[in-house]
C-alpha cells in the first residue's frame, strides 16, 4: 500500500439475511482527498460508513487504516485512530453549551475522563482551543450559547467543529447537508472545504452542486457495488452513473439542488 | 373562487409548550392545487403543516378544510376530512415491515393509488417489502413515507421535504408524480427546501418567516420576485 | 422512672402485615379493652395505650421502642406476632429496664438463650408446639414423619424442634423439602412429599404459606394418604383454609375461644367488634395487659423491678390460662392444648373449628430447666 | 427408570406441574409484554390487578353467589374497565414523557391497590374452592393430576395465542405496533389512537385479572398475591426480551418447567432460579432471548 | 423507545444541568442557596443539643446519604437502578457480621460493607449495564430480588430476624460510638463527607462524560468515549455510596434486617428522589426527610393507610410535580428570573 493511500477496504460485504447490501467494494482514499461516495438509494453508502466505524461487522472483507487491518476493532478503538464520523442527523449534547460541546471532544485526549475526584476546574486550560475550533467556524459568538437553541445549520456548524476537535485524519460525513436551506448548504460546503486541510475526508451527498464543487474524487456505488470511481468530470459523463443516479442528463449538473 | 377552497388558514398560532412558534398564519388552497411553502430553516413550515394536522401544542385561529372548522379536531378527525400528511422526518415504523408500513394509513376515499402502481413507481420498495421498516436506506424510507399516503385517497396532500436525501433521477421521478396528480385533481401543499424542485411544480408560492406569511406570489410572477426570495432563502 | 404522668403502655405489633389478623389492630383492641375494664386507672394515674405498626421489621419496632421509652417514659412494653421484632424490642427492654411481655412470638429463643430479667414470654412458643404436636401424634401411631419446611430461621427450627419431639418418641423423619417464604405454588413440593411414603406429612411453616400448603395438599388427593399436621397453625388460618379443606388437621395453640364459658363469653365481645372469632394471642394480649396492672396495683408502682419481680411470683387465673406461672427465664408456664380440626359436618356453628385432643401441662410442654440455656435459671 | 436420581415418574410429574405454572407466569407476562410492547409502560400495576382479579371473582362468590363461569368472564371485564379508568385518568398524561415515569406512577398505583385491599381484607388470605365440573383429578399414570390445572395451561395458552394472533397477524395488531413508536403520527393518518391505547391497556389489565381468576382456586387470595408473583414476571419478559409477546410467552412456560424442576434437584435455588438464568441470558444476549437488538 | 426520528418533544426525567446554569449566570452559587446550606449545616450541628432525637435525625442522615447515592445515578448519568436496596441492605449485613461476630473494629466493619456493595456494584453492573432506561430498571429489580434470597437463606444473616444487637464499638480504638451524640457527629461528618463527594464527582472531568452520555449516547461513542465502562464506574460508584449509607445504618441502629435488601427499600429511595427533586443536589435529602419523616409519623396515626398513603404521594409526583420539590422551586426561581 502507497503512503497516499490512508483507508483501503479491499472485498468488503455486508450481507443482511441474504440481502447483499455492500458488495465486494475495493475502495482506496487517497490521504488529503475530499472523496465523495455517492449513488442511488439503497445503494449501501450509510452501511458502508457503518462498516467502516464498527457500527456493523462486516460479512466478509479487510479494512486497512494507515497500514494496519482494522477490521476487528471496536466503534471507540477505531475512534480514536482518528477516524471520525459525522451523522446523517444533528448530533450535539444539547443541553451543554456550544464550548462544553467541544471540550467534551478535546477531552478524550487528556486521559482524565474516569477521574471522577478531579475539580471542572482541570478541564479549564482546554477552552483557548475550544474557542479556536469555534472561531474556525464561526460560532465564536455562541460559546456560552445552550446547543438546543442553536439554529439548524449552527448545530451542523458545531458538530463540525467538535468533529475537527478530536483532530480526525479522516472524517466521514453522511450527508452532511441534508435538509438544510441554500444558505447554510453554501456555509457548510465551505466549511468542508476549509476543515479539509491537512485531512481526508469521505463523505456521502445527494447534493451534485456540492460534491462537484469540491469533491477531488469520487466513487458511485449501485446495489452494493463499485459502479465507476474517478475525478467528477469523468465520472458524472459515464453512463451507467447516468443512468443508475443523475437520471437524464440535461440534469446532469443541477443534480437535485 | 370561495366555492373550491379547499383548504383556508386564518390567524393561525402555534405553540410547542411555552415556545410560540406560530405568529397568525393566514394562507388558502383551492382545489386542484399545488402550492409551495417556502422559507428558511426554522421558519415555521413546518409547524404549518403539523398544525394544520393538529401535531402541535395549543393552537389557535381557523383552519378550515372543505368548509369545516378543524382547528378543535383530533388528527384522527382532520385525516377523515380527507387529509394526507407526510411527515419531515418521515414516520417509518420500525417494528413493521416495508409492506405493511405501506399498508398502514387506513383508507380514507376512493381513487388513492395501487399497491402495485406504487411498487412500480418504487422499485426500490417491492424489493425490500419484507425488511422491517427502519432498515431500508435513508431515500428508501423517503419513499415509503410518499407512497404511503398516495393510497389512502386522501386527496389534500401535505408534503413536507420529501426529496430530501434522494437520489437525482427519483427527485425527477417524484416531480413527475406531482404532475400526475394534479392532473387527477389532487390538491397539494409542498414545503420544500429544494427550491428547484418546488419551484417549476407549484401554482402559487407563500414565503414565510418568523412564523408569519410573509409574501404570496403565483407562479406567473415568479421571476419578478427571485430578487426578494435570494434575499429571504439566499436562492 | 418518674412516678407521675400517666401510666403509658405500648403496644408494638404488626398491623398492616402477613401477621395483622392473628393479633394486629385487633389486638390493640383488646389492650384497650383490657384497660377499660380494669377502670382506666390505676396507682389514680390514668392509663394510656400507645400502638405502633412494626410491618414486620425489627428496625422499625427497636427504634420506636426506644422512642417510647426515651421520650415517652413508658412503663410497660407488649409486644406482637413475629419472633424478630420481638427479640429486637427485648433488647431494647433490657438496656432500658423496662417490662417486656412478648405474646405473639414463636421463638423459644427469648426464654432460652437471649432471656433478659425483663423479658415474659406469655403465649406459646415454636418448642411447645413441636412437643404438643409432634409426640401425640407419634404416640397415635404416626411414626414416619416428612417434613414441609418454610426455608428460613423460623421454618428450620420449628422443623429441628419437631424432629427431635419424634425421635425422642420413638418415630423417624423420612425426609424433608424446604420451600421458599412466600412460594405462591407448592404442588412440586407436595409431589415430593407423596412420593416418600411418610404416614405424615409436617408443615413447619406459618401464614399464607401454610394456607397455600393446606389447599394444595388437599387439591392432589395427599389428605387421603397421609395424615397432615399443621405446626404453628392460627384459628384464622383454618379459616382460610376452609374447614372441608382442613378437616382432620392437628393442631396445638395455648387458647381456643370454644374452650369455656369464660372464654366464650370473652369470644363473644369480641366477635360483636369484629365478626371473626379471636386467637390465642389476642386473648394473650387482654390477659397479659390485665395481670400486668394487678401486678402493679398490688405493688403500688411502676418501677420495672418491683412489677418484674411481682409478675414472677404471683399465679394466674383467667379466661386465659388456669394457674400458670412465670419461671424465672421469663417463660410463662401454663398448659398447652392439642386440637383437631372437626369435619364440616360437625362444625355446627361458624367458626366452630376444633375439638380437643389432648391437655398437656406447661411442664411438659415447653423448654425444661435441665434442657434450658438460660442464665437466670441457672443460679 | 431414574432420571438424576429420581424416578421417571416423579420427573414427568414435575414437568407437568412446571407447565402449570408456566402458564401463568405465560398469562401474566403476555399482559405486561402487551402493554409494555404498544404503550411503552411497564405496568407495575400488573401485580395488582391480578390480584384484583382474583378478589373480584372471590367477592362475586362470597357476595353475590356468582359462579366461577361467570366470574371468569366478569372479573376480566371488571379488571379491564379498571385499567380504562387508570389509563384515562394517569397514564394519559404521562405519553410522550420518560417511560420511567409510567414505572414509577404505575408502581404508586400498585401499592395504593394493594393496600386498600390489605386494609379492606387483611392478609390471611380467601379461600376459592375449584368448581364443580373440574373438581376432580385424572390419572395420568405417572401422576394424578388435578382437572383444574390441566384447564389452566389449556386456557392460559389459547388466550395466549389468540392475543399473539391478533397482534401480529392482523390489521389492528399493525395500528398497535406502529402507535407505539409514534402514535401522533398514526392518529395522523386517521387512526383513533387514544381510544386504541385506553383499549389496550384495559385488555392488557383484563388478562391480568383473567389469570387473576385462573389462580383463584389453586392458591390463596390475598393481597399480597401480585406483589409476590410481578417481579418473577418482570424477570421473565426480560428474559423473553422485553416487548416480543411470543417470546415472553414461550419464556414463561419454559421458566415454569424449568423452576419445577429445580424445586426437586436443588429447591433452595427455586426462588432465584429465574433470576440467575435472566442474567446469564442478559450476558449472552442482551436483548433476551426473543428480543431484536436495539 | 422513542425513535430518534420523531420529533415528538420527550420530556426525559428532569435533569439539572449546574454547568448551563453556571455558564449562563456566571460562576458560583446563588447567595440565597448558600444562606439555605449554611443554615442547615448549623441545624445539623447543633441538633443533638436543642433536643432532637440523635436516633432518629442520624437514620435521617444515612437515608439522606443512600438517596444521594441514587441519585448520583439517576439524575446525573440517567439510570435508574430499582435495585439499590441491594446494596444498601448487603453492605447492612456485611458491616454488621464482621462487626458483630468477628468482632471488627466499626471503621473496618464499614469499609468491608463498602468494599461488598462495590463488588455486587461490578455484577450488577457488568450484567445490566448495556441495557438502558426500562430495562436497566427491571433488570437491577430481578438482580436485587436474588440479592434479597441470598441473604434470607444465607447462614450469616440470621434469616428473617435479621443481625440484632450489632455493638458500635470505638471508631478508631478511641471514639466511644455507644454514645448517641458521638455516633451523631461521626455520622453527620461522613454525610457531608460524601455530600461534597458527589458535588465534586458530578461537575469532574467523569462528571463530564456522564452528561454526555445522559445527553446523546451514539455521539459520545463516536467521539471515542467507551460509554459502557463510564457507566460502570458511575454505577459502581453509587453502589458503594449506598452500601455506605447501608452500613453507617448498622451500627447507627445496631441492626441490619431483611427490610433493608427488600424491594420495596429500593422504591423508597426512588421517591426519596422523586420527591425532594431527581438530579438536583439538596433534593433527594429533603426527599428522604419527608418520607422518614412522614412514616415516623404515620406509622402511628393511620396505621394500614401508610402504604395507600406513600403510593399516593408516588402518584402525586409523577403526575403533579415530577421536578420534585427542590426541582420545582428551582425551576420556578429560573422563570422568576427570566421575568425580570
Ligand atoms: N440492518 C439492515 N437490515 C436489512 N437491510 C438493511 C439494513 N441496513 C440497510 N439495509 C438495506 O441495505 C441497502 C443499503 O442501505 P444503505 O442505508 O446503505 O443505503 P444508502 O446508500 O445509504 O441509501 P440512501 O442514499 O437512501 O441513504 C438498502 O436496500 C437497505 O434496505
Ligand atoms: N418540537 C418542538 N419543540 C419546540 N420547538 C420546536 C419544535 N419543533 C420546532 N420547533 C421550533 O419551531 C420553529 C419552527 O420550526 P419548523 O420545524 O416549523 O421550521 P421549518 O420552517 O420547517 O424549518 P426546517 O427547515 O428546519 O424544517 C423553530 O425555531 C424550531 O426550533
Ligand atoms: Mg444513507
Ligand atoms: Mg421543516
Amino acid at each position: 500500500m502507497s503512503a497516499e493511500t490512508i483507508l483501503e477496504t479491499q472485498g468488503l460485504t455486508k450481507e443482511f439475511k441474504g440481502f447483499v447490501a455492500v458488495n465486494n467494494v475495493d475502495l482506496k482514499v487517497r490521504r488529503g482527498d475530499i472523496h465523495a461516495l455517492i449513488g442511488p438509494n439503497g445503494a449501501g453508502k450509510t452501511t458502508f460508513f457503518n462498516l467502516l466505524t464498527k457500527f456493523l461487522p462486516p460479512t466478509r472483507g479487510r479494512i486497512t487504516y494507515n497500514g494496519t487491518d482494522i477490521t476487528h476493532e471496536r466503534p471507540a478503538q477505531t475512534a480514536r485512530r482518528g477516524i471520525v464520523r459525522s451523522f446523517q442527523i444533528s448530533a450535539v449534547f444539547p443541553h451543554l453549551t456550544a464550548l462544553e460541546n467541544v471540550r467534551a471532544a478535546l477531552q478524550r485526549n487528556l486521559g482524565t475522563s474516569f477521574h471522577f475526584w478531579k475539580p471542572e476546574r482541570s478541564l479549564h486550560h482546554l477552552h483557548g482551543r475550544a474557542l479556536e475550533l469555534l472561531h474556525a467556524v464561526d460560532l465564536q459568538d455562541f460559546a456560552n450559547e445552550l446547543t438546543v437553541n442553536l439554529p439548524y445549520g449552527r448545530k451542523r456548524a458545531l458538530e463540525l467543529a467538535t468533529t475537527m476537535a478530536l483532530e480526525p485524519e479522516l472524517m466521514l460525513l453522511d450527508e452532511p447537508t441534508q435538509g438544510m436551506g441554500h444558505e447554510d448548504v453554501h456555509r457548510v460546503t465551505q466549511l468542508i472545504k476549509k476543515v479539509s486541510q491537512g485531512r481526508t475526508i469521505l463523505m456521502v451527498e445527494h447534493n451534485m452542486n456540492v460534491v462537484s464543487s469540491i469533491a477531488d474524487r469520487i466513487t458511485v456505488l449501485q446495489r452494493g457495488a463499485v459502479i465507476a470511481d474517478g475525478p467528477y468530470a469523468e465520472v458524472s459523463k459515464n453512463p451507467q452513473v447516468i443512468e443508475a443516479y443523475m437520471g437524464s442528463t440535461e440534469n446532469e449538473l443541477q443534480g437535485a439542488h | 373562487m370561495a366555492a373550491n377552497e379547499l383548504l383556508r388558514i386564518e390567524n393561525l398560532h402555534a405553540w410547542y409548550g411555552e415556545s410560540h412558534v406560530l405568529h397568525g398564519v393566514n394562507m388558502r388552497v383551492n382545489e386542484g392545487e399545488v402550492v409551495s411553502l417556502l422559507g428558511r430553516n426554522g421558519a415555521g413550515r413546518t409547524t404549518t403543516m403539523r398544525a394544520i394536522v393538529g401535531l402541535t401544542g395549543r393552537r389557535t385561529g381557523s383552519i378550515r378544510i372543505r368548509g369545516q372548522e378543524a382547528i378543535g379536531l383530533a388528527p384522527h378527525r382532520v385525516a377523515k376530512l380527507g387529509v394526507g400528511y407526510c411527515p419531515e422526518e418521515r414516520g417509518i415504523f420500525a417494528s413493521l415491515s416495508a409492506e405493511e408500513n405501506l399498508l398502514l394509513p387506513p383508507t380514507i376515499a376512493q381513487g388513492g393509488m395501487s399497491v402495485d402502481e406504487i411498487y412500480a413507481m418504487f422499485p426500490n420498495l417491492q424489493e425490500r417489502a419484507a425488511s422491517p421498516g427502519t432498515r431500508l436506506s435513508g431515500g428508501e424510507q423517503q419513499m415509503l413515507a410518499v407512497a404511503r399516503i398516495l393510497r389512502t385517497g386522501a386527496r389534500l396532500l401535505l408534503l413536507d421535504e420529501i426529496s430530501e436525501g434522494l437520489a437525482p433521477v427519483i427527485v425527477q421521478k417524484l416531480a413527475e408524480t406531482i404532475r400526475t396528480l394534479k392532473a387527477k385533481g389532487y390538491t397539494i401543499v409542498l414545503v420544500e427546501q429544494n427550491f428547484r424542485f418546488a419551484a417549476p411544480l407549484a401554482d402559487r408560492f407563500y414565503v414565510m418567516e418568523h412564523g408569519k406569511i410573509v409574501r404570496d406570489f403565483a407562479q406567473s410572477q415568479l421571476q419578478e420576485n427571485m430578487g426578494m426570495l435570494q434575499e429571504y432563502l439566499g436562492v | 422512672q418518674a412516678q407521675t404522668g400517666p401510666v403509658r403502655i405500648g403496644f408494638i405489633t404488626d398491623m398492616s402485615s402477613l401477621y395483622a389478623d392473628i393479633d394486629g389492630p385487633a389486638g390493640a383492641e383488646m389492650i384497650k379493652l383490657a384497660v377499660q375494664d380494669f377502670g382506666g386507672k390505676v396507682l389514680n394515674r390514668p392509663i394510656e395505650v400507645l400502638t405502633a405498626d412494626h410491618q414486620n421489621k425489627a428496625d422499625v419496632a427497636a427504634s420506636k421502642a426506644r422512642e417510647w421509652i426515651d421520650s415517652q417514659n413508658l412503663a410497660m412494653l407488649v409486644g406482637g406476632t413475629s419472633s424478630g421484632t420481638n427479640l429486637a424490642m427485648a433488647g431494647i427492654a433490657k438496656e432500658k429496664k423496662r417490662p417486656f411481655i412478648s405474646i405473639g412470638a414463636g421463638s423459644a429463643r427469648l426464654s432460652n438463650e437471649d432471656c433478659t430479667p425483663y423479658t415474659i414470654h406469655y403465649a406459646y412458643d415454636t418448642v411447645a408446639l413441636a412437643k404438643v404436636g409432634g409426640s401425640a401424634l407419634v404416640k397415635a401411631g404416626a411414626k414416619k414423619w416428612y417434613f414441609l419446611t418454610a426455608d428460613y430461621a423460623f421454618g428450620h427450627s420449628l422443623e429441628a424442634d419437631a424432629t427431635t419431639v419424634v425421635k425422642a418418641n420413638g418415630g423417624t423423619v423420612v425426609g424433608s423439602v424446604k420451600h421458599p417464604l412466600n412460594a405462591s405454588d407448592f404442588s412440586s413440593f407436595l409431589l415430593q412429599a407423596q412420593g416418600s411414603k411418610a404416614d405424615i406429612l409436617a408443615m413447619a411453616n406459618a401464614g399464607g404459606d401454610f394456607v397455600n400448603a393446606m389447599k394444595a395438599a388437599k387439591e392432589f388427593g395427599i389428605t387421603k394418604s397421609m395424615k397432615v399436621a399443621g405446626l404453628l397453625v392460627f384459628i384464622n388460618d383454618v379459616h382460610s383454609v376452609g374447614v372441608s379443606n382442613a378437616e382432620g388437621l392437628q393442631v396445638a395453640d395455648s387458647w381456643y375461644w370454644n374452650q369455656d364459658d369464660e372464654s366464650r363469653k370473652f369470644a363473644k365481645r369480641f366477635f360483636d367488634k369484629y365478626k371473626r372469632m379471636p386467637s390465642s394471642l389476642q386473648a394473650a394480649d387482654y390477659s397479659a395487659t390485665m395481670n400486668y396492672l394487678k401486678a402493679v396495683q398490688k405493688v403500688g408502682t411502676t418501677d420495672a423491678d418491683k412489677v418484674m419481680a411481682e409478675l414472677k411470683s404471683m399465679k394466674y387465673n383467667d379466661f386465659y390460662h388456669k394457674n400458670a406461672s412465670v419461671r424465672a427465664d421469663g417463660r410463662m408456664m401454663h398448659d398447652m392444648y392439642l386440637f383437631q380440626v372437626k369435619s364440616a359436618k360437625e362444625s355446627t356453628t361458624p367458626w366452630d373449628y376444633y375439638k380437643l385432643v389432648a391437655k398437656v401441662p406447661g411442664e411438659q410442654a415447653f423448654t425444661t430447666v435441665a434442657e434450658s440455656k438460660c442464665s437466670l435459671l441457672k443460679k | 427408570m431414574e432420571i438424576f436420581g429420581i424416578p421417571h415418574q416423579a420427573f414427568l410429574g414435575q414437568l407437568m406441574l412446571g407447565l402449570v405454572n408456566g402458564a401463568f407466569y405465560a398469562m401474566l407476562s403476555l399482559g405486561l409484554a402487551v402493554i409494555f410492547g404498544l404503550l411503552d409502560i411497564v405496568n407495575f400495576a400488573h401485580g395488582a390487578l391480578y390480584m384484583v382479579g382474583a378478589f373480584a371473582a372471590w367477592i362475586m362468590l362470597d357476595k353475590w353467589g356468582v359462579s366461577y363461569w361467570w366470574a371468569l368472564v366478569l372479573a376480566p371485564l371488571i379488571v379491564g374497565a379498571i385499567g380504562v379508568v387508570i389509563e384515562r385518568l394517569f397514564l394519559k398524561r404521562l405519553y410522550g414523557l420518560d417511560p420511567l415515569y409510567g414505572l414509577l406512577l404505575t408502581f404508586g398505583l400498585s401499592l395504593i391497590l394493594e393496600g386498600a385491599f390489605r386494609r379492606e381484607y387483611g392478609v390471611s388470605g380467601q379461600s376459592y374452592s375449584v368448581p364443580d365440573l373440574l373438581s376432580g383429578a385424572t390419572n395420568l399414570g405417572f401422576m394424578i393430576l388435578p382437572n383444574y390445572r390441566a384447564w389452566v395451561v389449556v386456557a392460559s395458552i389459547t388466550v395466549c395465542l389468540a392475543t399473539w394472533f391478533l397482534i401480529e397477524r392482523t390489521r389492528l395488531g399493525a395500528y398497535l405496533r406502529a402507535g407505539t413508536e409514534n402514535a401522533k403520527l398514526v392518529q395522523a393518518f386517521g387512526v383513533n389512537v387514544p381510544l386504541m391505547v385506553t383499549l389496550t391497556y384495559g385488555a392488557g389489565a383484563a388478562l391480568a385479572g383473567l389469570a387473576g381468576v385462573l389462580a383463584a382456586p389453586v392458591i390463596q387470595v390475598t393481597p399480597l398475591m401480585g406483589s409476590n408473583l410481578i417481579i418473577v414476571v418482570f424477570a421473565v419478559v426480560v428474559i423473553g426480551g422485553m416487548g416480543s409477546i411470543l417470546g415472553s410467552v414461550i419464556t414463561g412456560l419454559l421458566l415454569g418447567i424449568v423452576e419445577g424442576l429445580t424445586r426437586v434437584f436443588y429447591p433452595e435455588a427455586s426462588n432465584i432460579v429465574v433470576f440467575v438464568i435472566m442474567a446469564i441470558v442478559l450476558m449472552v444476549r442482551p436483548a433476551g432471548l426473543f428480543g431484536k437488538e436495539a | 423507545m422513542s425513535t430518534p426520528s420523531s420529533t415528538v418533544a420527550v420530556e426525559e426525567l428532569p435533569v439539572e444541568t449546574p454547568n448551563a446554569a453556571v455558564a449562563r449566570h456566571g460562576q458560583g452559587m446563588n447567595k440565597a442557596v448558600r444562606f439555605t446550606y449554611l443554615g442547615l449545616l448549623v441545624l445539623a450541628l447543633v441538633a443533638p443539643l436543642i433536643g432532637l432525637y440523635p436516633v432518629f435525625v442520624m437514620k435521617l442522615l444515612c437515608f439522606a446519604l443512600f438517596a444521594c447515592a441514587f441519585n448520583l445515578l439517576l439524575g446525573f448519568t440517567g439510570l435508574l437502578s430499582f435495585g439499590h436496596a441491594a446494596f444498601f441492605g448487603f453492605a447492612a449485613y456485611v458491616t454488621g457480621w464482621f462487626v458483630k461476630a468477628q468482632g471488627w473494629t466499626p471503621e473496618l466493619g464499614v469499609l468491608a460493607g463498602v468494599v461488598s456493595a462495590a463488588l455486587l456494584g461490578i455484577v450488577f453492573g457488568v450484567v445490566a449495564i448495556r441495557r438502558q432506561g426500562i430495562y436497566f430498571a427491571m433488570i437491577t429489580l430481578a438482580l436485587s430480588q436474588m440479592v434479597f434470597f441470598l441473604c434470607l437463606q444465607a447462614p450469616f444473616t440470621g434469616g428473617e430476624d435479621g443481625l440484632q444487637g450489632v455493638p458500635r464499638g470505638k471508631l478508631f480504638g478511641v471514639l466511644p460510638l455507644v454514645d448517641d451524640r458521638v455516633m451523631y457527629y461521626v455520622v453527620l461528618a461522613v454525610f457531608i463527607a460524601c455530600f461534597l463527594g458527589i458535588l465534586r464527582i458530578v461537575t469532574s472531568p467523569f462528571g463530564q462524560v456522564l452528561k454526555m452520555i445522559r445527553e446523546n449516547e451514539p455521539r459520545a461513542i463516536s467521539l471515542g468515549y467507551e460509554v459502557d465502562r463510564y457507566k460502570l464506574l458511575a454505577f459502581v460508584l453509587s453502589a458503594s455510596l449506598a452500601g455506605l449509607a447501608g452500613s453507617l445504618k448498622t451500627l447507627v441502629m445496631k441492626f441490619a434486617t431483611l427490610s433493608d435488601v427488600h424491594w420495596s427499600m429500593s422504591g423508597e429511595v426512588i421517591l426519596m428522589s422523586l420527591l425532594g427533586g431527581v438530579g438536583t443536589f439538596f433534593g433527594p435529602v429533603l426527599g428522604a426527610g419527608i418520607v422518614i419523616g412522614l412514616q415516623n409519623m404515620l406509622a402511628d396515626k393511620v396505621g394500614e393507610w401508610v402504604t395507600v398513603i406513600i403510593g399516593v404521594i408516588f402518584v402525586l409526583c409523577v403526575l403533579a410535580f415530577r421536578k420534585g420539590i427542590v426541582g420545582e422551586l428551582m425551576a420556578w426561581r429560573e422563570r422568576r428570573n427570566a421575568k425580570r
